[in-house]
């Protein structure tokens, strides 16, 4: 790991990279770091830190060329390598050619912006591998600094004060009171029609019926005191319908109702 | 204070159980603990936190008079249900009663848990068993029931006679019957609403 | 010592988890601590316990020094995986940060489990969602990730200052925008201007 500072203090700008690394040390390396590389960004990264170069200064095509390198380098040591790195490669290469060709001006974005962007890039996840190498490194609480292991605690005892008043209590033992006192139903004189009135007027009014004659007829006329109350009214109508079953029943009429909810007809039995 | 020191009171506070002397010395590389748990005994002395010495391990724990501290009562104030107020009222008005008593009384079942919160209340106690069949519980009021409603004794309860001027005894029902029969007259003339209202009447 | 001072010892020691003034406070009958807990920061300091803040929440540890002493047998702190640590890394110092935006960063996707590691771990939590189509969740950090790595706060993250001022938090594509316009600016001036790598180092 370089010093903490690397990425973050300026350095004299250093023009070059120093010198690539022995051969042996890159094939060392390359076996013994493989596994920790996850993908184009972090190689490229792991490489431009083996140069110990600030990111800043580092030639992109230099960069390019070691990756390309190592890619090359791990296919002929037949090492699996993920698709990542290809496509990263390939990008590479392009952006390589890009770089040494003879400049295209209308070509958008220039191969300089994209030399540039991955530079920044790569100046970014370096800054915060830097940072985190710093954060686990820290005196971590369980590691390097410990809580008690077993406290006490502190509890909260939730404690309930009820609340009633004199008030309450006396007006909950009237309600009870007037709740349970014995009950006395008393049951109102109302106007009605009895079944047996009702049988006598029909049977009086059925007499002289020998035609089908609708109920409602044989009920007391609209305008007699006796139908001005709607109570005694339905009582009637209610009383001469049981009257004219009853009747119907004996023998003495017959009921016919041509429809649902039809008038029901009503006239004296024949024979 | 000197680094041993320092250690020992590391090493107890961060332990998982009390430490022996030896357990100590065992983890501080084998220097000897003794002057550094005296040192520390002596420097706790009436803080808030102290090291005690118990069957021969040594410990922290917190000051046995700030124990309080660690449990920390929170009231709530809750509102007595009605079911618990009409049985509390029973208890005062007819104790000693037993819980089938209070049903007859009330007309309702009683929830067990009724009579558990006026006992937790403190206005309620258990005053025997009633020496019939079955020997069930007998509750009773409590001083603090007294004290609380500020009665001096049960007699200070309001009588039957006092409840009725009071309005307290006027059957709800009364009332209710009495609007009812309002709104069959401003409904007369409608057969249908007439015979509603007369019908009402009579379930009441 | 007084017995606030006291009290607020106790009570840490004895609490399972960083208590924020506010939370002591309560505790403590709603006294004011923030007196009690600059004496107690002062009395412990440079002992083998040590009293401290870590994201507004106070406890107490042992002492950084002594931690070759107080290591346990068992490693219990996981290493974590270097995927996992730059993922937190790039949370702490940019929070909120969504998952594409971490995997801007890291030019690689974050594997499903990452992110699932740091939660549990306790060091991550879902702050929302980022108001941009797609609303994708965003992550922060929590009060324990400052307390398991000895920060008072996300100002204490090392380095965080400079790498605020050297533009390394920024996104690139920001950067590079400012830096385009620069070199814009700079080419109207000089026609002639020269490759543009060079300049782009003396820009940085």
């Amino acid at each position: 790991m370089p010093p903490v500072s690397a990425a973050l203090i300026l350095p004299e700008a250093d023009p070059a990279w120093e010198a690539p690394p022995a051969t042996q040390r890159k094939d060392e390396a390359l076996h013994l770091e493989l596994e920790g590389w996850e993908g184009p960004l972090d190689l490229l990264l792991d490489l431009a830190r083996r140069q110990k170069v600030d990111l800043r200064t580092i030639s992109i095509l230099d960069l390019v060329d070691q990756y390309l390198g190592f890619i090359e380098q791990a296919q002929t040591l037949r090492l699996e390598l993920a698709a990542d790195y290809l496509v990263m490669a390939a990008w590479l290469a392009y952006l390589k050619s890009l770089l040494l060709l003879p400049r295209d001006p209308e070509q958008q974005p220039s191969p300089e912006e994209l030399a540039l962007k991955l530079q920044l890039r790569l100046q970014r996840l370096g800054a915060m591998r830097e940072a985190g190498a710093r954060l686990m490194a820290r005196d971590r609480l369980g590691r390097d600094v410990f809580a008690r292991l077993s406290p006490e605690g502190l509890r909260t005892d939730r404690h309930v004060t009820w609340q009633c008043d004199l008030f309450g209590l006396i007006e909950a033992y009237g309600q009870i009171k007037v709740r349970t006192a014995p009950v006395v139903h008393m049951v109102r004189e109302r106007p009605v029609m009895t079944l047996e009135a009702a049988i006598a007027r029909i049977a009086v009014m059925l007499g002289a019926a020998v035609e089908w004659t609708d109920l409602a007829s044989f009920l007391p006329p609209r305008g007699t005191s006796l139908a001005q109350d709607p109570r005694l009214a339905r009582s009637a109508l209610a009383s001469s319908f049981v009257a004219a079953l009853e009747l119907a029943k004996q023998g003495r009429a017959e009921i016919a109702q041509e429809a649902c909810f039809g008038p029901l007809l009503l006239r004296k039995a024949r024979g | 204070m000197d680094d041993l020191t320092r250690a020992v009171e590391a090493a107890l506070f961060a332990a998982d159980a009390p430490l022996s002397p030896e357990e100590l010395s065992r983890h501080l590389n084998g220097a000897a603990v003794d002057e550094a748990l005296a040192q520390l005994t002596a420097h706790y002395a009436g803080r808030g936190i102290e090291l005690v010495m118990r069957g021969g391990r040594w410990h922290f724990q917190t000051a046995p008079d700030l124990a309080h501290l660690l449990r920390r009562e929170k009231e709530d104030v809750r509102r007595l249900s009605r079911a618990a107020t009409e049985a509390l009222a029973i208890i005062a008005y007819h104790e000693p009663v037993s819980r089938a008593e209070i049903e007859a009384i009330r007309g309702v079942q009683t929830a067990r848990g009724t009579l558990d919160v006026l006992m937790e209340a403190g206005w309620v106690r258990v005053a025997g068993r009633r020496e019939v069949p079955g020997r069930p519980t007998i509750y009773a009021t409590t001083p603090a029931f007294l004290a609380h409603f500020g009665l001096e004794s049960r007699r200070d309860l309001p009588g039957i006679d006092e409840l009725r001027a009071a309005g307290l005894l006027d059957p709800v029902e009364d009332v209710f019957a009495s609007l009812m029969e309002d709104e069959a007259e401003a409904e007369a003339g409608d057969a249908l609403a007439g015979s509603g209202g007369e019908e009402r009447d009579e379930i009441l």
